[in-house]
């Protein structure tokens, strides 16, 4: 039996990681993976609810019993919604990098491609 | 059944004039303006006479006879200003002067500004003028009263700034104009305070109100009824040029001689006795301001004739004497011998007329020169000019069988009699006297006597500049001027009498001012004193003037009574009476001084004035300029107010708050702009910076909501 | 059963299975080769042991003995990483796959599976979503191929690496898809689910494999895997002619040998997810007359026919088909096998509804 | 006991994954170790019982996006990071912010870890496939629809962007 908040730490401790690469790395292709860890680290934490949910049943303020397994469905949405996302954000990158021949997001700083 | 007099045609008439004139002058011929001009001044003069005859006391129309016009004019509340006429005999009196003497020097203009530019202008501004003075003299309510002041303020500002290409006239005009403004100011505040107590303008309702002395018991200190009469004569002094304000009265010289004639010495200046002899019931009701109506009387009448003296140009001269006699006038309303004020202010409007016409005719006749110094022995060449003037003269210094004579001497034993430190003011008055002959004959012996000097050197440096400018320039327009019709040559050889127009008003007005004292001859020498009984109804004596009454004058009905009463109380009348020949005989006696000393000095010896002037340098030359009021006047108020307005107002208000505001507002949303504009780098990672840090703020701001 | 018997069993029951797919894998080498020979009108290998049986076992040893060489700026990591990426990427699909019913040796009777977890009751249960752990991994092998191409430093492996990828992605979708008319009909994930609900027989003699109302199905998952194992139809990617050895061009000895048992393995999965989905698995004749332990292994030799069937499917086409232009083979893939596959759910879906 | 095990093992497998993601100079090795930390997560996954997830995890976030990401890293191959000095804003705004971020989170979970209960291995077919469908299309199948059609953009955009302008 594992306490749910060392889901949530290491959901935490993923998606800080995800903000610093986020902040710290200069080409453009990681900066986007840190953005996908932090995804990860919030589905983690999305299916840690949906198992808390699903062993300690609870109601929503509104009255509604929580569905348990909407975590996962939550869960599958954001999958989309990264797979959309990485998908176009690869493409603007091969745009960028055919004109500027770099990924350095700090030469990418023209506001335009 | 009150017959209906329609008032209201004596002013509309020279109204119509004025706008004939001033419309469709332009395309008229001098003849045709003239003609419309006369017309309907003549016009109205004869229906004003017309209406005078027909409501004679014990005529069967009860006096005072109020016409209101159907059409209501200021209706606010309860408060109503309608258009009211008011005739009574005061105003009976104001009537034929202003029209009378109104008449005549639109008469004589005709022939004076013949030749001059913008004759239909002249002529529009003149019946505008008469249209006001009507309105101002037969208004039944203050209102009505205000806005003839007005227009009348208007009249004489277009004016003396007739020739407006002459900066000194637009300026003299604009002077003019702001000093009667400062009067009116204070006469809207009387009005203000009159309206306030008593809820409205009439002078009907205001008078009867107040009558009854239980609400409006003579006020002993400084109540609002005092407060109020001041400010009606402060209104007063603004109008008829009394101490404070007399200033823009000397500077009205600018404008051609008929307007000075007309307004500056027969209608518009005696507005402001006029006002005081109308609300004669609300100064009774207040001693103290009574008593500052003939400080200022006194005042003004003594300074002005010390500033005549050392006058050299013509019209300066006259203009100082006009004020001096309104401060005659002033002075008897001060001491409530209201009727002996406008008996004397019709004596007055005539000599006065009379006088000025008869300068115009002597500059005309020199060609425009306005200098007396260059003037002298006109005798033998305009001699009816000479014999007019030699009247009027004498008229006004007072010698016996002339107007002034009777008027002044009613004024000066008025004055004798007033409780209040009569015989201080007498003396006042007579010096005064003394002084007004002396420097009329002055003016006299140095324009028709002696030998006629052209090219006299006006190289008195002292002098003041603005008098010799205006001389030169003055001279140099009347020289053009003349110069288009005069064909034989250069104006000083070429002196001709004035063209019989211009003499006929003058000879009419001469004979007026000889009969013009008959009127009023007073009851020690035969007369019954006929303006006096005829004024009596509207001047009810004040409560203060009684003893002056008894002492001076018998009750209204005839000489018979006067006997009784003299024998009833024998030494009252005997001091009357003797004291009354004694201060008959001081008068001319100071008349006859000042005659002998103008003859000693300017005709005798000529060249003694100038050693008194050498000795009493410093005294001579503060009378010269004028005790330099002027200058302190611009010292005191227009300088600060031209600071004031420029430093605080301009550079302050204007430049510094409003303008600061306005470009503050633009710079700081400049500077924001330019501070924002950084955030938009282009930068990703500080894009990715922001993000996070509003992300951690959202997060922060949530926990704390929820855990709170 | 304890934990530690179960691990015990386990590990029997992988090494067992490792063993006899390496092995397998062996001999499927020399197999192709005496196949492609014979098709090629040749003989194949014949020296080495009878009918060049032991010629597996030289291959063996000599990728083993062969110089093991690294070339310099390489991406040194990766280049050793992915081959065992891609060997094990394929070894572990076969933990899913189960071979028989069960077997009880010495008094203890386990799953053909490993996976496969036999209940008290007699219940066998696995990993009720094994098909999506093979699609799982087989989407994860492509790493293998990737990497190699990219961290071996050359134009043509990086050129061949990069068409592997991209062919293995395109055709996972249909792989993908086309299973999904079988789940529609099996109502579950788990394999040996799918095979039980391919027992029994429709109208008497007609088993009831799903090859039959699946058989469009069947087809987009046979292309589909042959693409997925980059064979012969669709072998772009180390295709000699052009690409010298593709992504493995710079490979040598037991790397080579891995991606080479890494494609086999991969071939065996292939071969027994057919027979699974599509043959029934183990189910075929019974014969009564059998000893029990031979009644035992029956389902394991029907299976084990099935698979070499597939196996000698593989290697008849390797030697008959010519191979696919790079554009002919990405638009197959996805303007016909897609579709296809789609139509194929949607039909399967609409019966389905019907049916219920 | 066997639940706890598993997971710090996974747990930290994820984080060395992170944590060499941000320290590795190439996106190469950075993307293979977020493929481990999908991996990992995957199996965390499958430790909370959710199997469906995590067999979608594998095939879509490792099996698809990931290789999308090796698939451009290797087609661009703009070999690894150059050190140009970053924007300052990144770093005096944005590390504090982070910090601060994760500090206010970090004092939350202590702050109420205790009245969280537990998470069990759950042994019932909770996470199971049919469970999550059912939900899927029924519940949730307007957002179902929707993210199609974000897809189905989401690929038009990529195919226009990346075509070469010719």
């Amino acid at each position: 039996m594992v306490p749910l908040s060392w889901y949530l730490v290491l959901s935490a401790i993923l998606f800080s990681l995800g903000v610093f690469g986020f902040l710290l790395k200069r080409n453009i292709i990681t900066i986007f993976m840190s953005i996908e860890l932090m995804l990860n680290a919030v589905n983690l934490s999305f299916v840690a609810f949906a198992n808390f949910w699903h062993s300690h049943p609870a109601k929503l303020a509104s009255g509604v019993d929580v569905v348990p397994l909407s975590g996962h469905v939550f869960v599958f949405f954001v999958m989309v919604v990264a797979a959309a996302e990485a998908a176009v954000g690869l493409a603007i990158i091969i745009a960028v990098f055919r004109t500027r021949e770099t990924l350095n997001v700090d030469q990418v700083n023209l506001l335009k491609l | 059944m009150t017959k209906n007099l329609n008032l209201w045609v004596i002013p509309l008439l020279p109204l119509i004039g004025a706008a004939i004139n001033g419309l469709f002058g332009r395309r008229f011929k001098n003849a045709l303006v003239s003609a419309v001009a006369l017309l309907f001044t003549g016009v109205s003069f004869g229906w004003a006479a017309w209406a005078v005859w027909t409501a004679w006391p014990g005529s069967g129309i009860a006096l005072p006879h109020i016409e209101t016009l159907p059409f209501p004019w200021i209706v606010a509340g309860n408060f109503s200003a309608p258009f009211g006429f008011y005739l009574d005999q005061l105003s009976m009196v104001m009537v034929l002067v202003v029209t009378g003497v109104g008449f005549l020097i639109h008469v004589y203009s005709v022939g004076y500004m013949g030749h001059e530019g913008g004759y239909y202008r002249f002529f529009s501004y003149l019946n505008l003028f008469m249209f006001f003075m009507l309105t101002l003299v037969l208004a039944n309510n203050y209102l009505l009263m205000f806005v003839g002041w007005e227009g009348v303020g208007l009249a004489s500002y277009l004016l003396i700034g007739f020739y407006f290409l002459k900066d000194s006239a637009a300026n003299a005009g604009k002077k003019a104009f702001i000093v009667n403004r400062i009067g009116d100011f204070g006469f809207l505040i009387g009005m203000f305070l009159i309206v306030q107590h008593f809820g409205t303008l009439n002078y009907d309702s205001v008078f009867n109100a107040l009558k009854d002395a239980a609400q409006f018991p003579v006020d002993p200190g400084w109540g609002w009824l005092t407060i109020s009469a001041i400010c009606l004569l402060i209104g007063a002094t603004g109008k008829s040029a009394q101490v404070p304000l007399y200033v823009w009265l000397p500077d009205a010289m600018e404008g051609p001689t008929p307007v000075s004639a007309l307004i500056h010495a027969a209608t518009m200046v005696t507005a402001g006795v006029y006002m005081i002899a109308r609300s004669h019931a609300i100064f009774n009701l207040a001693p103290h301001a009574l008593e500052l109506v003939f400080v200022i009387g006194c005042l003004t009448a003594f300074f002005a004739a010390t500033m005549g003296v050392a006058q050299t140009d013509i019209k300066r001269v006259l203009a100082y004497s006009t004020v001096s006699q309104l401060g005659y006038m002033v002075l008897a309303c001060g001491v409530a011998a209201y009727a002996a004020g406008i008996f004397h202010l019709m004596t007055h409007a005539f000599f006065k007329a009379l006088l000025f016409l008869g300068a115009g005719s002597v500059i005309h006749a020199i060609g425009g020169e306005q200098d007396m110094r260059r003037m002298g022995g006109l005798r033998k060449k305009i001699p009816v000019t000479f014999w007019v003037m030699t009247v009027a003269t004498f008229t006004i210094a007072g010698f016996p069988p002339l107007a002034a004579f009777f008027s002044k001497d009613e004024i000066l034993s008025g004055v004798y009699a007033s409780p209040h430190a009569g015989h201080l003011l007498w003396a006042i008055g007579v010096i005064t006297a003394g002084l007004t002959s002396f420097y009329m004959f002055r003016l006299w012996f140095m324009t028709f006597f002696g030998e006629y000097k052209p090219e006299a050197d006006l190289g008195d440096a002292h002098l003041a500049p603005a008098g010799h400018a205006v001389a030169a320039a003055h001279g140099s327009s009347g020289h053009a001027a003349s110069q288009a019709d005069d064909d034989h040559g250069h104006g000083h050889s070429g002196v001709h009498e004035s063209p019989w127009i211009m003499l006929a008003p003058l000879v009419i007005l001469a004979a007026l001012s000889i009969v013009g004292g008959w009127v009023g001859i007073p009851r020690i020498l035969g007369g019954h004193n006929a303006i006096e009984h005829f004024l009596a109804p509207v001047m009810e004596p004040s409560p203060g003037a009684i003893q002056a009454q008894e002492l001076v004058k018998n009750v209204p009905n005839a000489t018979e009574i006067a006997h009784e009463y003299a024998e009833a109380h024998p030494n009252a009348a005997e001091v009357k009476t003797s004291t009354e020949w004694v201060l008959t005989g001081i008068s001319v006696a100071a008349a006859a001084l000042g005659l002998f000393l103008a003859w000693l000095l300017y005709y005798k010896r000529p060249e003694l004035p100038d050693r008194i002037t050498a000795k009493a340098r410093g005294l001579y030359l503060l009378v010269l300029h004028k005790y330099y009021v002027d200058e302190g006047y611009g010292a005191l108020f227009v300088k600060p107010l031209l600071a004031l307005s420029t430093v605080v107002l301009w550079r302050g208000m204007d430049q510094g708050l409003i303008d600061g505001l306005v470009n503050g507002a633009g710079s700081v949303s400049k500077g924001v702009g330019n501070e924002l504009r950084r955030m938009q780098s282009g930068n990703i990672r500080s894009y990715a910076a922001w993000v996070v840090v509003g992300g951690a703020a959202v997060v922060a701001i949530m926990i704390w909501l929820g855990v709170r | 059963m304890d934990t530690k018997t179960f691990i015990i069993v386990a590990v029997i029951k992988i090494a067992l299975v490792v063993f006899i797919m390496l092995t397998g894998v062996a001999y499927t080498t020399w197999l192709e080769r005496k196949l492609v020979g014979r098709i090629q009108n040749r003989w194949g290998p014949t020296r080495v042991g009878p009918f060049g049986l032991l010629q597996p076992l030289a291959d063996g040893i000599k990728f083993i003995l062969k110089e093991d060489m690294i070339p310099d700026n390489v991406h040194k990591g990766l280049f050793i990483l992915s081959p065992m990426l891609a060997l094990t990427m394929s070894l572990i699909s076969i933990a899913v796959i189960p071979f028989g019913e069960t077997i009880t040796v010495a008094g203890y009777t386990t799953a053909l599976q490993i996976s496969g977890v036999t209940h008290a009751d007699g219940l066998i249960s696995d990993i009720n979503i094994g098909l999506l752990i093979i699609l799982g991994v087989t989407s994860v092998g492509v790493y293998g191929v990737a990497l190699a191409g990219w961290s071996s430093n050359s134009k043509y492996s990086l050129l061949g690496s990069l068409r592997a990828s991209a062919q293995m992605i395109s055709y996972e979708l249909a792989l993908g898809l086309s299973l999904v008319g079988i789940l529609l009909l099996s109502g579950t994930l788990s394999l040996r689910g799918i095979v039980e609900s391919q027992s029994g027989t429709w109208i008497g003699f007609v088993p009831r494999w799903y090859i039959f109302p699946q058989i469009i199905g069947f087809f987009i998952y046979l292309l589909a895997a042959f693409a997925e194992t980059n064979r012969i139809p669709f072998d772009l990617p180390e295709a000699e002619t052009e690409l010298v050895a593709g992504y493995h061009t710079e490979y040598s000895s037991m790397k080579f040998a891995m991606f080479f048992m890494a494609e086999y393995v991969n071939m065996f999965t292939v071969a027994c997810l057919a027979s699974l989905l599509f043959f029934g698995g183990w189910h075929g004749p019974t014969f009564s007359f059998l000893p029990p332990i031979a009644q035992a292994l029956l389902p394991v030799l029907w299976f084990a026919l099935k698979v070499f069937f597939f196996i000698f499917l593989y290697i008849w086409i390797r030697g008959t088909l010519p191979r696919f232009r790079y554009d002919q083979l990405m638009a197959f893939g996805w303007k016909f096998l897609l579709p296809l596959a789609i139509a194929n759910i949607i039909v399967t879906s609409l019966i389905v509804a019907w049916g219920a | 006991m066997v639940h706890q095990v598993l997971f710090i093992v996974f747990g930290l497998i994820c984080v060395a994954g992170a944590v060499n993601l941000l320290v590795q100079r190439h996106p190469i090795n950075s993307a293979l170790s977020l493929v481990v930390v999908m991996a990992s997560l995957a199996l965390i996954y499958l430790l909370l019982g959710a199997e469906f997830v995590a067999a979608i995890q594998v095939i879509v976030y490792a099996g698809a996006i990931m290789v999308l990401f090796v698939f451009v890293i290797m087609l661009l191959n703009a070999g690894s990071e150059e050190r140009t000095r970053g924007s300052r804003i990144a770093l005096f705004v944005g590390v504090p912010g982070v910090a601060a971020l994760a500090g206010i989170v970090a004092w939350l979970l202590v702050h109420s870890g205790g009245q969280l209960g537990g998470v069990t291995i759950s042994s019932s077919n909770f996470g199971e496939t049919h469970n999550v469908a059912r939900l899927l299309f029924r519940d949730f199948l307007l957002p179902f629809e929707v993210t199609s059609v974000l897809i189905l953009i989401a690929i038009m955009g990529a195919v226009v962007l990346g075509r070469r302008e010719n």
